[in-house]
């Protein structure tokens, strides 16, 4: 191919605004990376199967995956430029993994869909009646911030990570009011109102309300909620290896921490956040519910609380 | 094919033999790229599939997982219960509407029948999109169903889409076999039966119906190994994974569980060959998938 | 009083039917014209989501058809000589492999897909190259075409008219070229708008065997989907519309070599005249 | 065993079929067929025969103004169900899914008789059809005389008021269609049952019918017995479509109808007349000395129990002889031919 | 114009095939036939019939230790495309992606013959057949008349050293068929052609053959000319298929043939005979005094030129006679039969 490329597994157009990201990287250094839908889940998978001849250069996943993929040795140790800024517990010291950007897991909410009902302020709202048909989740067996979104209702709700009960009757409650379980990234379908509320992180709904302008909001429960942190990995053997770094500098240089600011996640390097698009993220207050946990221990109970997931909710 | 081979092994090629021997050897050659392609690429892997799922950490007890393994279980269960509403559904229209196409002639009949068979080779997924646009947030089942009794009827994100959107993309292929059926129908038999005194319902019953019969066992297995296998609309409305095929693809891509995914594979697979041959045995030859 | 009571039933359901059939891709058409689909029509008719789909998703289109022209060339290539040799020889072994064929079609393409994936999936820049989806299509239309030309050949006594041009001094090959080829051409048609078509809108197999660099139009239909604005889905479902639609429209004009154009007038008279 | 059948005269009363194309296949036509009577329309393809059928048995309505009165009852608007007629079709429209009894039976079973007795009565036609080894075969393991039985039979097991065959022989080969011929003779013949066969075979309709209807273009051109039609034709058409027939050019002098190679005496022609015909069988081979006509001898057909000569030079047809003599004639040989004056016809 | 054809005498030395699935479809065979002679294979559906031809034509191998022939040159291994022998087939196997003109050239066009000159050739063929009209014709733009022709052009238009012809007219119905026998006959003659034709049904080949060669499962039962095979049947199953033959049972008695219905008169029965036969022209209708049986009229089929008579209650089957005598006889009425002595066949 006469343009230098690389391969990203999950690095959706419409999902944390990669699609500036990846036309960014194109512009600034001239390697085209395309748009790929997969989830962490799946993008892992595909690594997986592929490893002994890897397609992909490097991969966006949740952190728990990243923690995973290491695991299973599918992944390269790389320290892009500015690696030593990203704070310790967000990173594999070797560079296997280490974070980009996060967010936080809240409801994302099309005001034009939801009609008349009141916007559901809580967890507990969720599981009313008037909500029926109204609510749509990531599945928490694939999508990572489907995991996450299932860890925060667990944890607000008074579980841990040894103690999946009651984010599992949660969903169990959740089943009667017919919830859309979705697996890939379902920004648009809530603009459009097929989705009149999603479990989501914080950045989908700020770009939907001040980059699209549609009529959404995000709300973080009252229960409390969980930061869901994004982490690249470079895949073992990757066939464009050279490029690859190239862009993985990228992403953690000014320029393509600003992209994400500008998407309205937290960069890893805090420096990159405007204060324009700081201004734009709900008040410092409602942030405080949102609690950080060890995502060692939480990618330790990816598996377990999947296997609770299929065999007690669906 | 039997007499290539042992043509080719007993005969050598010399002016002097049988005609037929030479042109054995030719059509031997015309033939051979398309065996060799299918063996490497179809029969090849399909066996290294089939070894797959007997390479998991319960070896070829992975099988029978599938059935032991509740929630496999239940799946294939759903699934056989969609594909098999799916299928009774597609034929009851196609036999009303295809008889009715074929029989009638009026104007506009055969803009009609191009409109039956249009989405003919509509990929599932854009049948996600037909199923969205029917019975999605915004579809218009929902519209009337507000404007008719004040409640949105959204049916698209569950197993009633699914059947919606199978039942979609099944009429084209049905009504298509079955109005060729009915074209073939001997009037005559019909009429012998009305000179013998049957009123028209009889005769449906006692001549028309046993006339489609092959047509309907034949397209209706088609239609119900079609439904089987199923994906694209499946993952468009992003119905879990209820049906089996969502199943093997969660499997192999969520949880890189590729032993699993594999004898599902080959179990679905089976299946369907196995719902296909029986067909055949009944109607005769003739079913196949083709559309 | 023309029809009875039973005709306008019967015409009512198959109204009721296309109906079903049709509605959707009005809406889906409309929506990829409109501004906004939550507000409806009245927030405006557009061309900028085709334009988007166009800019985005251009790169699938022709790929898409870059596989569909290899692959229709790959079956002509293998399968017509194939549906000859069948049609020739009707033994217990050509009837197995013409039921093999058929198997990549019959079988989820999921399983299909799967086994190229573990086999072949470490075969160097095979995986990631088209030709790795062309494969998989190859196998899904290969039986179509096989089929349609094995078809027409076996409706024209072939061995007859064979024997008829050997008895004039025909050989092999100049039977081959001048009578079995050109009386096979109803069947090569149907099954190239058939193999297209299918090559065109095949999913099932093709999610699998699909890297991001070589993304078909119903892979990326279902990650605009999923993913996208419902106008940008259903604007690339127009695109999509605007090249199959006239594939199946020429498929039912050509596609089933046993019509012919006076199919309605020998119908009249079948009524009559017995077979 | 067999009875003889209850059956209706059949009348036809200006009933004409214009189809919705526009295809006017049969003009206004009146038959009248007796009660018992066998008749045969016959004419070539396309001419209306089948339409003429379909309107007797009720399958086409005639246009307005057209009725069809079955004995007093005028049936115009009775469906084929309501009329309680035999049809027998030419690819004889058995029912595939049901074995011979089955078939037999069925109009029985759908007039809601009895297992026992329906079978009984199929049996009875069936032994009447000799066709008892074959009750439980299935339709594609009999042959084409035993199915053309199988037809017949069931269309008399519901003891219909009048029977109606279209083309009925015409799928056989000609061995077996002869013997069938006889054997349906004397069946109609014995059951006495009003029937109705359509043909375009000159010779079947000859040997059948007690009457022959000739068609032509949706017309009636001939009605009477074969007989008449064959020895009088009343038209050139009828002339023409029934049995061989020799055509010659000329002109009336003096009494005789002169032709390039000699001359027929014929009183009874029109002075105007250009053409002559004749039957083959009217010709004999004569002395040169009292010959009407001369000609060469182009081919020659042995037909077993006759032989045929065809002869050239006489007109600008060959005309055809045939003559029992067992006389050997070779390809080129001179012949000299008299014709039967009295046989003689010109339209 | 038409030439005569340079041709080969064919002959089949030992002749025998078995099919692959162990059929013996013809026992081995021995037959001469002579340059520009026409011989007729005819026998029932499966006799070998269609196989023997095809062993002549190159289509089919003889088993092991036959031969096939053309003049001196032992042919047996040559296929078919190297024999130029033409072939003319039931269903004419025209090429439907060709038009009349290219389908009688295509011979020639194999043949690498150049457009020119093949186009005279085809068109003279054309002429011959009287084709003209039909050049550009598609080949299902055709009547079957037509198609006939077409396809006996084509074989001809390679001047082909034999001419091979399978039930080459059976698919045309009666009228044509006989008007084409007409015309074939006179055309093969005229081109003194070998040629074989091959048929079931007994009045083409009594009409078309120098000779017939009559097969009966796999083998010749015999050979003969039309004559011979009509009136001097070589066994049984001659008898019965060539013609219409009547039989009756009874025992010979004082040099007479007695049945349960009266006595034939016939000296040279073997005293063991057990049956005769007769063909129908045998039989006259005679005097009760001079009368040799006495039987009952079934049914009477006026067949134009003759009446035909079933006659029950003298054998175990009716009695066929026919006569020209114009007498009409009714149904029920009993006639007296005198039979023909010396046409009396016993087997
Ligand atoms: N359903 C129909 N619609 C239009 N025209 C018809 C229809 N049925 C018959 N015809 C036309 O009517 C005419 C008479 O047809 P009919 O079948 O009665 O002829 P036929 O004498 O039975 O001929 P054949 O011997 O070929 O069966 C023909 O010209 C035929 O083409
Ligand atoms: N290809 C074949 N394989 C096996 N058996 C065959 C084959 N062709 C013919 N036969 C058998 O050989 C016998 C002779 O067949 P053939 O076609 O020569 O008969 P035929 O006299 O031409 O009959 P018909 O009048 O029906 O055409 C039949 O019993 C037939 O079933
Ligand atoms: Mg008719
Ligand atoms: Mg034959």
């Amino acid at each position: 191919q006469s343009t230098p490329v690389a391969m990203c597994y999950s690095c959706p157009e419409e999902w944390a605004d990669w699609g500036s990201e990846l036309r960014a990287i194109k512009k600034a250094i001239g390697i085209t990376v395309p748009a790929d839908a997969k989830n962490s889940g799946q993008a892992l998978s595909q690594i997986v199967a592929e490893r002994n001849n890897p397609v992909a250069d490097f991969a966006n996943m949740g952190i728990t995956f990243g923690i995973q993929a290491k695991k299973l040795g599918v992944t390269e140790a790389y320290k892009p430029a500015h690696f030593d800024e990203i704070p310790a517990e967000l990173k594999d010291p070797d560079g296997h993994w280490y974070t980009i950007h996060t967010g936080a897991v809240g409801f994302f909410i099309n005001k034009d869909a939801l009609g008349n009902h009141p916007m559901p302020q809580s967890w507990a709202d969720l599981l009313k009646p008037e909500y029926a048909g109204l609510v749509g989740y990531y599945d928490p067996t694939s999508a990572f911030i489907g995991f996450m979104s299932g860890m925060a209702v667990n944890t607000a709700l008074g579980g841990s990570v040894d103690n999946f009960d009651p984010g599992i009757a949660y969903f169990q409650q959740l089943k009667k009011n017919a919830p859309i379980v979705v697996n890939q990234s379902s920004y648009a379908r809530v603009l459009s109102g097929e989705i009149p509320i999603l479990i989501d992180a914080d950045f989908n709904a700020y770009r939907g309300k001040y980059r699209d302008k549609a009529n959404v909001d995000f709300v973080i429960p009252k229960e409390g909620s969980l930061p869901v942190p994004y982490v690249m990995v470079m895949v073992k053997g990757a066939p464009h290896a050279e490029n690859a770094k190239k862009a993985l500098d990228f992403i953690m240089s000014d320029q393509g921490q600003a992209v994400w600011g500008d998407a309205f996640l937290k960069p890893i390097r805090p420096a990159a956040l405007s204060t324009e698009a700081a201004a734009k993220f709900l008040p410092a207050s409602d942030y405080a519910r949102v609690k950080s946990v060890d995502f060692a221990k939480v990618a330790e109970a990816q598996k377990p609380f999947a296997a609770r997931y299929l065999a007690d909710v669906r | 094919m039997t007499s290539i081979a042992a043509v080719v092994e007993r005969a050598p090629v010399s002016p002097g033999a049988d005609p037929r021997a030479r042109e054995n050897v030719l059509l031997l050659l015309l033939i051979t790229p398309a065996i060799v392609v299918f063996s490497a690429f179809w029969l090849l892997p399909i066996a290294r599939l089939v070894a797959l799922g007997a390479s998991g950490e319960a070896g070829i007890e992975t099988y029978l997982s599938v059935l032991t393994n509740g929630r496999y279980a239940s799946s294939l269960l759903q699934t056989l219960a969609l594909s098999g509403l799916v299928t009774l559904t597609t034929l009851a229209i196609a036999v009303i509407s295809g008889l009715f196409l074929v029989r009638q002639d009026f104007f506009g009949r055969s803009a009609l029948v191009a409109v039956m068979t249009l989405p003919l080779a509509f990929p599932g997924v854009v049948i996600g999109l037909m199923v969205i646009m029917l019975g999605g947030r915004q579809g218009i089942v929902g519209d009337v169903s507000v404007a008719l009794f004040g409640v949105k009827t959204v049916f698209a994100y569950n197993m009633v889409g699914l059947f919606v959107g199978y039942v979609y993309f099944s009429i084209p292929r049905v009504i298509l076999t079955v109005m060729a059926a009915a074209e073939k129908l001997d009037i005559q038999l019909e009429e012998a039966a009305r000179s013998l005194g049957a009123t028209p319902p009889m005769v449906f019953r006692d001549v028309i119906l046993p006339g489609l019969q092959p047509a309907l066992i034949s397209s209706g297995a088609i239609c119900f190994a079609t439904s089987m296998g199923a994906f694209g609309t499946a993952f468009t409305l992003n119905a879990g994974a209820s049906v089996l095929p969502m199943l093997i693809y969660t499997e192999f891509t969520l949880n890189a569980n590729i032993a699993v995914a594999a004898a599902l594979s080959v179990v679905l697979g089976l299946i369907t060959w196995a719902v296909l041959a029986l067909a055949r045995s009944f109607a005769g030859s003739g079913v196949s998938a083709a559309g | 009083m023309r029809h009875g009571i039973g005709f306008w039933l019967q015409l009512g359901f198959t109204l009721l039917v296309s109906a079903f059939l049709m509605v959707p891709i009005g809406m889906s058409i409309l929506a990829g014209f409109t501004e906004n689909y939550f507000r409806g029509p009245s927030s405006g008719l557009t061309t900028r989501w085709i334009v988007e789909v166009w800019e985005r998703y251009g790169d699938n289109i022709f790929l898409s058809l870059g596989i569909a022209a290899s692959c229709l060339v790959v079956t002509i290539l293998i399968g017509v000589p194939a549906a000859y040799v069948l049609a020739k020889r009707q033994s217990r072994l050509s009837r197995m492999f013409e039921e093999l064929i058929i198997l990549p079609v019959a079988i989820p393409g999921l399983a299909t897909a799967l086994a190229l994936v573990m086999l072949y999936g470490t075969f160097g820049g095979f995986r990631s190259s088209w030709t790795f989806v062309l494969v998989g299509h190859v196998l899904y239309t290969l039986p179509f075409m096989v089929r349609s030309v094995l078809a027409v050949l076996s409706s024209i006594d072939l061995r007859t008219l064979e024997e008829g041009a050997a008895s004039l001094g025909a050989g092999f090959w100049t039977r081959f070229w001048t009578i079995v080829l050109p009386n096979a051409g109803s069947g090569i048609l149907a099954g190239s708008l058939m193999v297209t078509t299918l090559s065109i809108g095949e999913f099932n197999l093709t999610l699998l065997l699909t890297t991001p660099f070589t993304q078909t139009i119903p892979v990326g239909l279902a990650v605009a989907y999923t993913n996208a604005r419902l106008e940008l889905g259903s604007a690339y479902t127009v695109l999509f519309f605007a090249m199959i639609i006239p594939l199946l429209v020429a498929m039912q004009i050509w596609g089933n070599p046993s019509r012919t154009s006076t199919k309605r007038k020998r119908r009249a008279l079948e009524k009559v005249v017995s077979p | 065993m067999i009875r003889k059948m209850d059956s209706s005269p059949i009348r036809l009363r200006n009933c004409s079929k214009t189809y919705g194309d526009g295809t006017i296949a049969v003009g206004p036509v009146d038959i009248e067929i007796a009660a018992g009577e066998t008749v045969v329309i016959l004419g070539p393809s396309g001419c209306g025969k089948t339409t003429t059928l379909r309107m007797m048995a009720g399958l086409e309505m005639p246009d307005p103004g057209g009725h069809v009165l079955f004995g007093a009852d005028d049936v115009t608007r009775l469906p084929i169900e309501k009329r309680n007629v035999g049809m027998v079709f030419q690819s004889y429209a058995l029912f595939p899914n049901l074995d011979v009894l089955e078939n037999i039976a069925y109009g029985l079973r759908v007039r809601g008789i009895g297992l026992a007795e329906r079978s009984a009565r199929a049996r009875e036609m069936m032994g009447m059809m000799r066709l008892e080894p074959f009750a439980e075969r299935r339709i594609d393991q009999l042959s084409g005389g035993q199915k053309q039985r199988v037809a017949l039979a069931r269309a008399l097991a519901i003891q219909p008021r009048a029977l109606l065959l279209d083309e009925a022989l015409t799928a056989l080969d000609a061995k077996l269609r002869d013997t069938l011929r006889t054997e349906i003779d004397v069946l109609l013949r014995r059951l006495g049952i009003t029937t109705v066969y359509v043909t375009h075979d000159q010779e079947e309709a000859m040997s059948l019918g007690d009457r022959i209807i000739v068609m032509d273009r949706g017309k009636i051109v001939q009605i009477g017995s074969p007989r008449e039609i064959y020895h009088r034709p009343g038209c050139r058409f009828v002339a023409e479509f029934v049995g061989t027939m020799n055509r010659l050019p000329g002109e009336v002098r003096d009494g005789q109808f002169v032709t390039k190679s000699g001359r027929i005496p014929c009183r009874h022609l029109d002075p105007d007349c250009r053409e002559v015909m004749f039957r083959p069988e009217s010709v004999t081979i004569a002395d040169p000395a009292e010959c009407d006509l001369t000609g060469r001898v182009a081919a020659t057909f042995f037909l077993g129990d006759r032989t045929r000569l065809v002869v050239d030079g006489i007109g600008d047809q060959p005309v055809i002889v045939e003559s029992e003599s067992a006389g050997e004639f070779v390809v080129d040989q001179i012949v000299h031919l008299k014709v039967r004056s009295a046989a003689v016809h010109a339209f």
